[in-house]
């Protein structure tokens, strides 16, 4: 097998947040919540949220998927996590637009995200990588569905 | 080397030979690795024999059809005409104008559901799939099954994939007008049972439509010995271009057809009051044809009908069984469809347990080698096995031993990797 | 030779250059007659830089798209959506999403009628078309007249062969849905003046639907300028390959409308009870599209574009003129629509009084030369002019003054011949 | 221009038909009669049939057409005139083989016929030469339209 190419998909942060997801479970007590899904590669995401003031208190997700996509929804939790819904909104769009550009993001907090910009080399990848991102949309802006296609 | 002969002595195929009609397996993939193309359910490779044909038409004969008095005009109509004959031959059709080009399988389906479906299925009428088929033989009938008010029934899988024919047997009562099924899975690759199924249709009075997508390919088609009705499937599948495919009907269904496409070759006289339609099967195809399609579809049944088609099945049973065998022994691979290589095509669904098939996919291409991963346009397939995606190796005449073992290498890695 | 070179330099095109790039010119007829093809209207030659494009698809690049993990796959698809938005850059369509790919301008048209009109047209809705159109533009309204009740109104040509647009000022009512109108006629080759039809279609509150097929190989279209809502033309009319086409639609026409065809690719999610659609552009695209023949119209278009729009039209406009000056000074000829070269494209429609079109087309075959002859699919500009048929000559990029003269030449022979 | 080809296509005793139509006109008192038409070239035959005791008696067309339906029309008046329909009926057929075959036919009386089997050659054209012959089966068979496609 080839390294370097295939090493900068999944670079060794990205199959440890993998291997170990950060937030993986359910809320008993979510305010919002969200469902996406990416349904030509099967993977699937179920999102809770506990909103406090406009905080993103509490985030849990469960599902299936592909190593990407359970390494950036992991990712994504583990950033939008106590912060103000604005500042989240601000991540889907950094997010967004590192899947374009292939660039890493100047947004503070996105280091381990900032792996994930080797997937915008494999245009393939991209909706695993952003599904838990929309889903996170959705569920904030009160929406229960979202599917990436 | 001894091994090796005795081992190519029992095809009866030179496939060193045959590779070297298809350029792209010289290519290489990302860093220098030598491409193993194991997506032919997909869509299979095209040998210079054809795209030469294509290129010369351009090169040599270039024209619109029907109706030149040019010499141009003349050859092109020739060429597209010797390749409608030359398709009918490869399937054995009664007669070349019962053969209507379309842009494929998808097309001639949905030539069916709205050309015959609407002029002959009425609310309450009863139309039977399968579990097992492609979109492009649910989605038609779903669309009529909303806007006419027919009923739409799936014959069930079992648990390897092949159809529940007992629960067929009720399911073909006598209100159903037609049973369109594929003749073989492209996502499991286990090949129907069609005189089973045409016999419960002929009983209820039912028409028969077979997908042949997967199945022209692969195993040799008599359409007359099938004793169906109708027939579809893409030249893309079996070594022709993008494009073009294939609706073949008996005549007394075509008659009753209305085409679903009004423009120039297909009207015998227009007036601004009124038109008259032409003949068959030119009233089904509207518009300029897919000239340089058509030819190189003609150009690859030749290329088939060479090779022999019972040869490239006995090498791609051949193929599968020892594919099959080797990726048993893989502890976590787990393998869907039956495993007797002589109850399906060469298209083996699989997965990894606790990896994603996206991800085996994504491993497998770094070292060359190009399988599928997702639903596979099948999801009830998928629903029914309980998994989002399974990863899918489906073989051809040209691919070896020797790319399986690359293959079940590369699975060795890839669970290595992801451990 | 002076006289020779000072004409080439009045135009900005080198036509020597560019004949070589068309290896199909090269070609002799019947004993050792150079082709001069002059049947362009209804299909145009193919550089080899198309050519090679698609060959280098199947050598090289050769899958399925959509949704593949591997290399072949990711390279088809991005090689299949960049000819999208090359075709969307030179129509200048707002987003290239809007541009579906069908097979040709005949589908293109029956999509609209099918996927919109049925979905918006109801009995009593009224659907001008014109006298001048081609019979792709004439007979899927007739199928959705007599299916759903609407009315059919045809705006009349003058005797020269353009619009009468009094006339038309009074058929564009206000229950008027849709003008459906060719940009140039095929059979007369004028121009039709679009910004005065959609003023009228607009000030009716009706959608115009703009059939491209012979204007967008010769004249710059420019589909935001235009201000229409849908616009279809075909590959192989403008150097692309066959059975590969476009329809452009407003995306508030396009999410309004049902796709017309089920299948593979064209939706989100199948389950046995329902399924749900793509988005747009995917969900008019059922199955396996026609990769290498969108490869292929995007080469095409590039091509057009390097050579320059504009230059074409010069080019055209030139070699019509003299060619209608000097078949004038044939006394038997007759040449149906406007004499003024800026008025139509580069098609020649004419007779000769008392021989048979058919009977000039052969003979000017046996002598390399190629032309139409027949109704052009076009039969009610037939029964205006009361013709039964004309001869047509049509012109491209490649022709040459020469091969005017060897027209006129061959004509006068064809006089004596039949006397 | 060139020769050969184009001869055997246009020789001089189709051409001589053309210029001088034999049978060209209308009948008072026709039996049966019948209409046929290619429409995609614009050929046209209006064909007129007086029958006597299954006997041909006389038979005249009018229409319009290029040089080869017109001869075509001129030639076939001529052979079945006086001939009982059983003959005609030969006609028809052996016409349809030998446009097939490009052969001239064994028929008695074919002889100017034979002269058209050079159409054979030219397949754009088949149509125009059956055209009367398909137009006089019509008339015979008591239908009133034929359409050659
Ligand atoms: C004006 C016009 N419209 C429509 C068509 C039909 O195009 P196609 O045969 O490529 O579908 C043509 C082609 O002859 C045409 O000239
Ligand atoms: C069984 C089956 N049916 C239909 C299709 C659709 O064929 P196409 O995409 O060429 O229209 C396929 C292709 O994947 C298939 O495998």
């Amino acid at each position: 097998m080839s390294g370097t190419l295939l090493d900068e998909l999944y670079k060794e942060i990205i199959l440890d947040h993998y291997r170990q997801p950060r937030n993986k479970g359910e809320l008993v007590n979510s305010t919002c919540s969200a469902n996406g899904a990416n349904p030509l590669c099967g993977d699937e995401i179920q999102l809770q949220v506990t909103l406090v003031d406009n905080v993103i208190e509490q985030i849990a997700f469960t599902g299936a998927g592909c190593s990407i996509s359970q390494a950036a929804s992991s990712m994504m939790t583990e950033f939008v996590q106590g912060r103000p819904i604005s500042e989240a909104l601000v991540g889907v769009l950094s997010f967004q637009e590192m899947m374009t550009s292939g660039v890493p993001s100047e947004v503070d907090g996105f280091d381990d995200i900032d792996a994930l910009m080797g997937v915008a080399k494999f245009p393939a990848r991209v909706k695993c990588a952003s599904l838990s991102w929309k889903t996170l949309e959705q569920a904030l802006d009160g929406n229960s569905t979202a599917t990436t296609e | 080397m001894a091994t090796n002969k005795s081992q190519s002595m029992t095809y009866s195929l030179d496939i060193e030979k045959i590779r070297r009609d298809f350029p792209i397996l010289r290519r290489e993939i990302s860093d220098g690795k030598p491409l193993v193309y194991l997506d032919n359910a997909a869509t299979s490779q095209t040998p210079v024999q054809v795209i030469a044909d294509i290129t010369r038409f351009y090169r040599d004969h270039n024209a619109n059809i029907h109706r030149g008095v040019h010499t141009l005009s003349i050859e092109a109509t020739e060429l597209h005409e010797s390749a409608r004959r030359k398709i009918a031959r490869f399937f054995n059709a009664p007669t070349s104008d019962e053969c209507i080009f379309t842009s494929g399988t998808t097309e001639s389906i949905n030539l069916v559901a709205h050309a015959w479906g609407r002029q002959h299925l009425k609310k309450g009428d009863r139309v039977v799939i399968t579990e097992i088929e492609h979109h492009s033989n649910i989605v038609p009938w779903q669309i009529l099954r909303d806007e006419v008010g027919i009923e739409l029934k799936y014959i069930p899988m079992l648990s390897d994939g092949t159809l529940d024919m007992d629960y067929a047997s009720d399911l073909i009562t006598t209100n159903t007008k037609l049973v369109a099924v594929t003749a073989m899975s492209n996502a499991l690759g286990n090949i129907t049972e069609i005189s089973a199924v045409v016999d419960l249709a002929k009983k209820a009075g039912a028409l028969v439509l077979l997908d042949g997508a997967q199945s022209a390919p692969h195993l040799k088609t008599d359409i007359q010995q099938l004793d169906i009705d109708f027939f579809a499937c893409s030249a893309h599948k079996m070594l022709g271009p993008t494009g073009i495919g294939l609706l073949w009907a008996k005549m007394e269904h075509l008659t009753t057809m209305k085409p679903l496409m009004g423009g120039g070759d297909m009207i015998l006289t227009v007036s601004m009051e009124n038109s008259t339609w032409a003949d068959i099967p030119a009233k089904f195809e509207a518009g300029t044809p897919n000239i340089a399609g058509a030819i190189g579809f003609g150009a690859a049944c030749d290329y088939l009908t060479n090779v022999g088609m019972e040869n490239i099945r006995n090498h791609e049973m051949q193929i599968t069984q020892y594919a099959i065998d080797k990726l048993q022994r893989i502890e976590r691979v787990r393998i869907f469809g039956p495993l007797d290589s002589k109850k399906r095509g060469g298209v083996i669904s699989f997965n990894i347990e606790g990896i994603h098939p996206h991800d085996v996919g994504q491993v497998l291409d770094s070292d060359g080698i190009a399988i599928r991963t997702g639903h596979h346009c099948a999801q009830p397939i998928m629903s029914a096995l309980n998994v989002p995606a399974t990863a899918r190796a489906s073989f051809y005449l040209y691919n070896t031993e020797k790319e399986v073992d690359k293959l079940t290498e590369a699975l060795n890695t890839v669970i290595e990797y992801f451990g």
